[in-house]
């Protein structure tokens, strides 16, 4: 049923992944298959793991169990270069800027342009100043002085860069780990064209993101997690954007959010009862 | 809605340009030299003599050529407690080379170049294996060299200084390279000048202008970023402590051909002075941040100010407090031309 | 007052109303002579070498100048300093021994005549000085060595406070070829007295046959004192150098004997002979070096010493 | 009009303010209102001054023109500290957590809790541990060990942590810079429903926010920002969804970028014109 | 879905409370002073005897005295270079005053105190003011308080070092209070260690248990976090370095009390021996994590190390050569026992 879907080869597979944090158990037996041309949504609570899935993918961490492939070959990456190496690019949650640095030197940052003229020694410097000006204003951040600290742009500009990065040094596979959080409704929507033209260019996207809307809107396989387990893998045409919303808010939705703010009358707002339902949410669990 | 057309978006060029070149690190402390250059040039009638200029010059060159590794390296985030025993290791290790094995000075030379590159090396693999803050692994370092130093040159030469190579093979060309002076209108240039300016802008070239600098800034700015991205820390950061050891030699060369003879006991607390030159010349402690023109400057105000103290006679006794006062003195005005740089020319 | 108390400034004034304060006596023009020592900063031994310069540059009407760096590189800058500030006669001390040569060969070159002081007596003919005025460090040491001998010590301890000081590492071999028996070295951290003082103790503990204790400073002195007593046993001190405390541990028998290389005359001698020099072209020996020491000093002449050495001029 | 809408006094008010980053104009003739009891969101493009006005608000900039008062009285903060004395409780974009100290530690910082027995010296330090795994359990969030550094937390965990902080030391006015940019469905229900009852508790809230169905599910006025000026102030009697979504994404709304989304057959997506649009967006204009 | 009921859930308070206690900052220097005291006790007989701890304990409560302020400091997120000269400061200001005045000596002490406090917090106020990091503005300081060590004391006395005010009203008791020591079974303890567990207690008590010692580790982990929250940062590290101060002037009182006279150019490079302690107990060099405990840990070790050499007599030429190693050697220990405490018990 899942071949039907796949519109090209497989690029990489996890296979039962799992992984603790000293005594924090972040993810167990988590399973994830990436085609190319295909977008895979991970979805999931706060806390859930899915930051841990991603950061594995791009070898910033290693997993303690299960198999990762890439490319039909194992393997255990030490370092993230070895995965940028093998063209997966990667937008981190924590961004990964150099706030003292220029906007156009965290651009290139590790996949700097060199200068044939000099043996490819010496920085074409002009040059990429005016990619990184070219690639944000694309996204509509319109930056004149790329020479700026990175850290003195506004929270959703730094985002933009990050993902302009990666969209310009993903070869095969791009990860974004809620690329859209601090962006605008345009921001927003070109970074999900950007995303879609990247499928259609024939590479895998992995996107994370709390909006069951633009996941719905992009999305060719929706993976749910639950406390650092799998909770549900379904290809697009099994959910809609409803049950889509559901499981992502663990039962409730938000149409019922919006009827409940509507009458503000509950007892003590301020303080719910914790309810078995988010006791259920606890993210910790202490290994067996 | 109102402000969709500013029509100053076309004059924005200007403003941009200039502070870029306001915000440079070294602008604070090339004006704080001057500031400094200025107050000895009223206070010491001897001190605007070409020959003193010469002597200042020297100065600043035999903290300089350490103060360019060292920038690069606090550029890297990290620091070098080493690096002042470390020069004395190499006049050492060239000197007893060259001496027990009565071979050509060329090959202490080479020896000296081989074993400060090692040390440094370890230091880097020290910190990239062990994850311990260089503060201590180089804090060990620099105590095992003090102690090696001293151990070795004991247990070779019998006392706590070497022996005179000046009459062995090569001498005089090493000296050429590494101690000679030159003589331009009466202003005694000593090689080391030479040196210095070679290596700032070999340094400078490096940080601002290749792949390499890039990964300098971004190892000392936010080392876990960088690596998130590909960038080899561990590598970089021991390429910066080769670039220690590098400077090490340079020096430790220069004070053996220039001397003669080594004290197996110097260089201890010269680490520090060479911290301060890139701390003055706008370097962070905490890495990222900085210049090596701007440590060229800071050496400069050093130079300048504790041998200018000498020839405005000031009091021997308050030495070092003189010598406090202008660094401080120097630091904020730095600081205070970089803030009033950022503020922009309203 | 509530809060008087005996002792002090008081006392001092008491004691001594007054040191007649002589003038210039002679008619020669105002020379510049600059001095430039290897000593560390604060240095009390230091302190009488100035002591006796600045007294015999009020005298000779004299502008003296002192620097000093412990810092072979940094004291050839400093005497580099000193000829661009076109002095009229430099006294230089030669702990680093060939260093100086290309230095004070520019000095000769400009014409400055030069004397040398303290220490490097085998340098100082070589490099063109006028003279040495100061005390060869290993003699000292022998001499010493010789009186540790006579005094029956047969287990010293020679305490370096300045690791990889040729002047120190001279005195305790020198001291070491004469004293006959056994002879151990130990390194503390001149300007850290509680770690020295602990450090000693430790020796003093780890080593129990140790019978004296040879200290190369009047302050290490005081300390090593302090680290004998800590270890309650009839260790003997000796030391080179005098202080206050050591001229008090003569007096009262805690120190056996100093060895003592009269500092101050190595500053008075020093620009008092460039004034000769200079004015009459006189030079005493022949230039040949003056030996300002060593003088074996004991309970004996403690008394005698007590006043000088609290004015700071022994 | 506005008198209708305004359910109490006025808690404070901004008129003309402006402020610049060196050469950087960041907020231009800003002005904004806030009353008890109401919901003020404050709503613009990435770079468009919000956080840069909240920083004003909560004492972390000062302004450079115009009136900045609170309570009737012109104020002029030189440390968050004196907002926070006025009771104004902040959560800033970028979180303002100390990563390296445990998560009890960061709730109360600045706020710390003394023991009675002792003077209010020594710290009552079980009970601040309590009171901060309660606070989190009600926003769904089960953190057994409080003791954990803040930074080992996941993005959304250490987002919860701040707004908890900010209810809970919230007195009189609560400021939240994209309190649910990282925040999952269910965490963001929690979070409007928190601010709903601030709200009706009488407190003031402003409210950041690029999802225009949260901003439009709670709040009472929205005030738009572009480019550093505000461009257009309305309460939300005059705006339906729909018209805050398109003014949010300035001109295009969801829908269009799903219809565009849904056939890729751009010329080359990867690459979009820069269009004269995106050109206005350009946020960075040197002072004349 | 299927992992909504873990039934191990209950036990999950034990590894907790275990991996708290192992994720202590201590922990790995305790293992390392425990390591550092085996070596020496295996190879040297006279090392465990109870005269030989009491000389031990000595060494390491001179350096653990200023290590509790300095650690708290780093924890804080700033250095102070001036620390080590400020105990020389501390005695000579108490000892010329109490000698020129002819004051009971108590005077003296007072006025020390006042001086190291204005030191301290003269270093505080331009770090606040200046935005200077603080290695510029405590070297500055260094600097400065070297050199009106030395200049002071030649102008008011005359020579270099102070005058013996042991014959003063106040001295004895004075004696009591700071140099005293009382024999405990045979154990000789000096009244440095009772003010050095003294000062341990409060310092450890200050920043685990109070509101301002979450303020220190605020400020040092993240200075602009903490100012968004409402923490005074300016005012919290101006503190620390007051208590820097009393550090200081404990310290100097001891060296004056227990030497009678005061040389004027001592304690220089004492600062960075503090720093060693804070460090090797587990401060962060850049701030915002460590423990004051630790850092008597780290005194101990250094106490332990620098001492034991002697002890076990091994050859003395090579004395700093096995410093070096037994440091980096504990800090390594420390390092592993860390990070296997951090990956838990698996
Ligand atoms: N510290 C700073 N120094 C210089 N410029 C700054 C600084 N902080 C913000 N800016 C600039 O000020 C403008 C407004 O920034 P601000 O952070 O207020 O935007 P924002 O509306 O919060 O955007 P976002 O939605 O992306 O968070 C931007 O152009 C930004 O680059
Ligand atoms: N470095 C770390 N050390 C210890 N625990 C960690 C670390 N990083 C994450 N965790 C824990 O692992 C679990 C999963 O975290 P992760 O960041 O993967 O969540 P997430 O799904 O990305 O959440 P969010 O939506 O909030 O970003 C959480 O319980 C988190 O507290
Ligand atoms: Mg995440
Ligand atoms: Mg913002």
């Amino acid at each position: 049923m899942n071949d039907a879907l796949s519109p090209g080869g497989e690029l990489l597979s996890l296979v039962g992944v799992g992984k603790s944090y000293g005594t924090v158990r972040a993810l167990e037996d988590v399973s994830l298959t990436l085609r190319a041309g295909e977008i895979s949504c991970v979805l999931g609570d706060n806390g859930a793991g899915k930051s841990t899935l991603i950061k594995i993918i791009a070898g910033l961490h290693q997993h303690d169990e299960g198999t990762y492939t890439v490319g039909g070959e194992e393997v255990r990456f030490d370092s993230p270069r070895q995965a940028l190496d093998l063209g997966i690019a990667t937008v981190y949650q924590d961004l990964a800027v150099v706030p003292l640095m220029p906007v156009w030197r965290n651009f290139f940052l590790g996949s700097e342009r060199g200068m044939r003229r000099w043996g490819g020694l010496r920085l074409a410097a002009d040059g990429m100043r005016a990619t990184t000006r070219e690639a944000l204003a694309r996204m509509g951040i319109d930056l004149h002085d790329v020479d700026r600290p990175i850290g003195t742009l506004s929270g959703g500009q730094r985002q933009c860069v990050a993902i302009a990065r990666a969209v310009h040094f993903g070869a095969k596979v791009l990860i974004l780990d809620e690329p859209t959080a601090a962006l605008g409704v345009k921001q927003s929507g070109v970074v999900l064209k950007y995303v879609t033209a990247a499928r259609d260019a024939g590479l895998g996207v992995v996107l994370i993101t709390h909006n069951p809307h633009h996941a719905h809107l992009v999305g060719d396989h929706f993976t749910l997690l639950k406390r650092g387990r799998m909770a549900g893998s379904h290809p697009r045409a099994e959910i809609g954007l409803e049950q889509l919303t559901t499981e992502m808010a663990g039962g409730s939705d938000l149409a019922e959010l919006s009827h409940e703010l509507a009458r503000p009358s509950v007892a003590d707002p301020l303080e719910p009862p914790v309810s078995r339902e988010t006791r259920e949410t606890r993210e910790e669990r202490p290994q067996p | 809605m109102s402000a969709s057309t500013t029509p100053d978006l076309l004059v924005q060029d200007r403003p941009a340009a200039l502070r870029r070149l306001l915000a440079r690190p070294e602008l604070g402390s090339l004006i704080a030299a001057v500031a400094v250059f200025a107050v000895f040039a009223a206070a010491a009638e001897p001190f605007l003599r070409v020959s003193s200029l010469g002597t200042v010059l020297y100065a600043a060159s035999t903290i300089g050529i350490m103060a360019v590794p060292v920038s690069l390296l606090m550029i890297g985030g990290e620091f070098d407690l080493s690096a002042g025993v470390l020069v004395t290791t190499a006049a050492l290790t060239s000197s007893m080379v060259s001496y027990q094995f009565t071979a050509v000075t060329w090959v202490g030379v080479l020896v000296s170049l081989a074993t400060t590159l090692a040390v440094g090396w370890f230091n880097g693999w020290m910190l990239g294996r062990t994850k311990l803050p260089s503060f201590i692994v180089t804090l060990g370092t620099f105590l095992m060299l003090t102690g090696a130093n001293l151990g070795v040159t004991k247990a070779v030469s019998g006392t706590v200084s070497t022996k005179s190579i000046a009459d062995m093979q090569g001498f005089e060309t090493c000296r050429l390279l590494f101690a000679s002076e030159v003589n331009i209108g009466g202003l005694t240039v000593k090689a080391t000048v030479w040196w210095w300016l070679g290596l700032l802008a070999v340094g400078s070239w490096v940080l601002l202008r290749t792949r390499f600098g890039n990964w300098v800034f971004a190892v000392g700015g936010d080392a876990s970023a960088a690596r998130a991205v590909g960038v080899p820390v561990a590598r970089t950061k021991t390429v910066l402590y080769l670039g220690v050891g590098f400077g090490a030699w340079v020096l430790g060369q220069h004070l053996l051909f220039s001397f003669d003879t080594v004290q197996s006991g110097e260089g201890v607390g010269n680490e520090l002075i060479y911290i301060v030159a890139a701390v003055i010349g706008g370097c962070l402690i905490t890495g990222g941040y900085g210049s090596v023109v701007g440590s060229a400057l800071g050496a400069l105000i050093f130079g300048m100010a504790s041998k200018g103290i000498i020839y405005a006679q000031w009091n021997p006794d308050w030495f070092k407090f003189f010598l406090g006062a202008m660094l401080l003195l120097a630091a904020l005005l730095n600081a205070y031309v970089k803030r009033r740089a950022e503020r922009g020319p309203r | 007052a509530g809060c008087s108390s005996t002792g002090g400034r008081r006392a001092e004034e008491a004691r001594a109303k007054a040191v007649a304060a002589g003038g210039s006596a002679v008619t020669t023009p105002r020379w510049k002579v600059a001095m430039v020592t290897h000593a560390g900063p604060g240095d009390a031994f230091w302190d009488s070498v100035r002591k006796g310069a600045e007294q015999a540059a009020a005298k000779d009407n004299i502008t003296f100048l002192y620097s000093n760096d412990a810092q072979t590189q940094n004291q050839v800058q400093l005497v580099q300093a000193a000829i661009d500030q076109k002095v009229d006669g430099l006294l230089v001390t030669l702990a680093k021994g060939d260093a100086m040569a290309d230095v004070l060969g520019k000095a000769r070159a400009a014409g400055i005549p030069v004397i040398t002081i303290n220490s490097g007596q085998e340098f100082s003919a070589k490099f063109g000085a006028l003279t040495h005025i100061g005390q060869d460090e290993s003699a000292a040491g022998q001499a010493a060595g010789a009186e540790l001998a006579s005094r029956g010590r047969r287990n010293v301890l020679c305490v370096i406070h300045e690791q990889g000081n040729v002047g120190q590492e001279e005195r305790c071999s020198g001291a070491q070829s004469k004293a006959g028996g056994s002879f151990q070295v130990l390194y503390v951290n001149g300007t850290d007295m509680p770690d020295a003082r602990a450090a000693i103790s430790a020796k003093l503990q780890a080593d129990p046959s140790i019978d004296t204790v040879l200290t190369l400073s009047g302050p290490m002195a005081a300390t090593g004192m302090q680290a004998v007593q800590d270890a309650h046993r009839g260790v003997e001190l000796d030391t080179f150098d005098l202080g206050p405390q050591v001229v008090a541990g003569l007096k009262s028998g805690t120190v056996g004997f100093a060895v003592d290389q009269q500092p101050y005359l190595q500053g008075y001698e020093g620009v008092d002979l460039l004034w000769l020099y200079k004015s009459n072209l006189d030079m005493l020996g022949g230039g040949k070096p003056v030996a300002t020491g060593p003088q074996i000093l004991t309970k004996d002449n403690a008394d005698a010493l007590a006043e000088y050495v609290a004015r700071g001029t022994r």
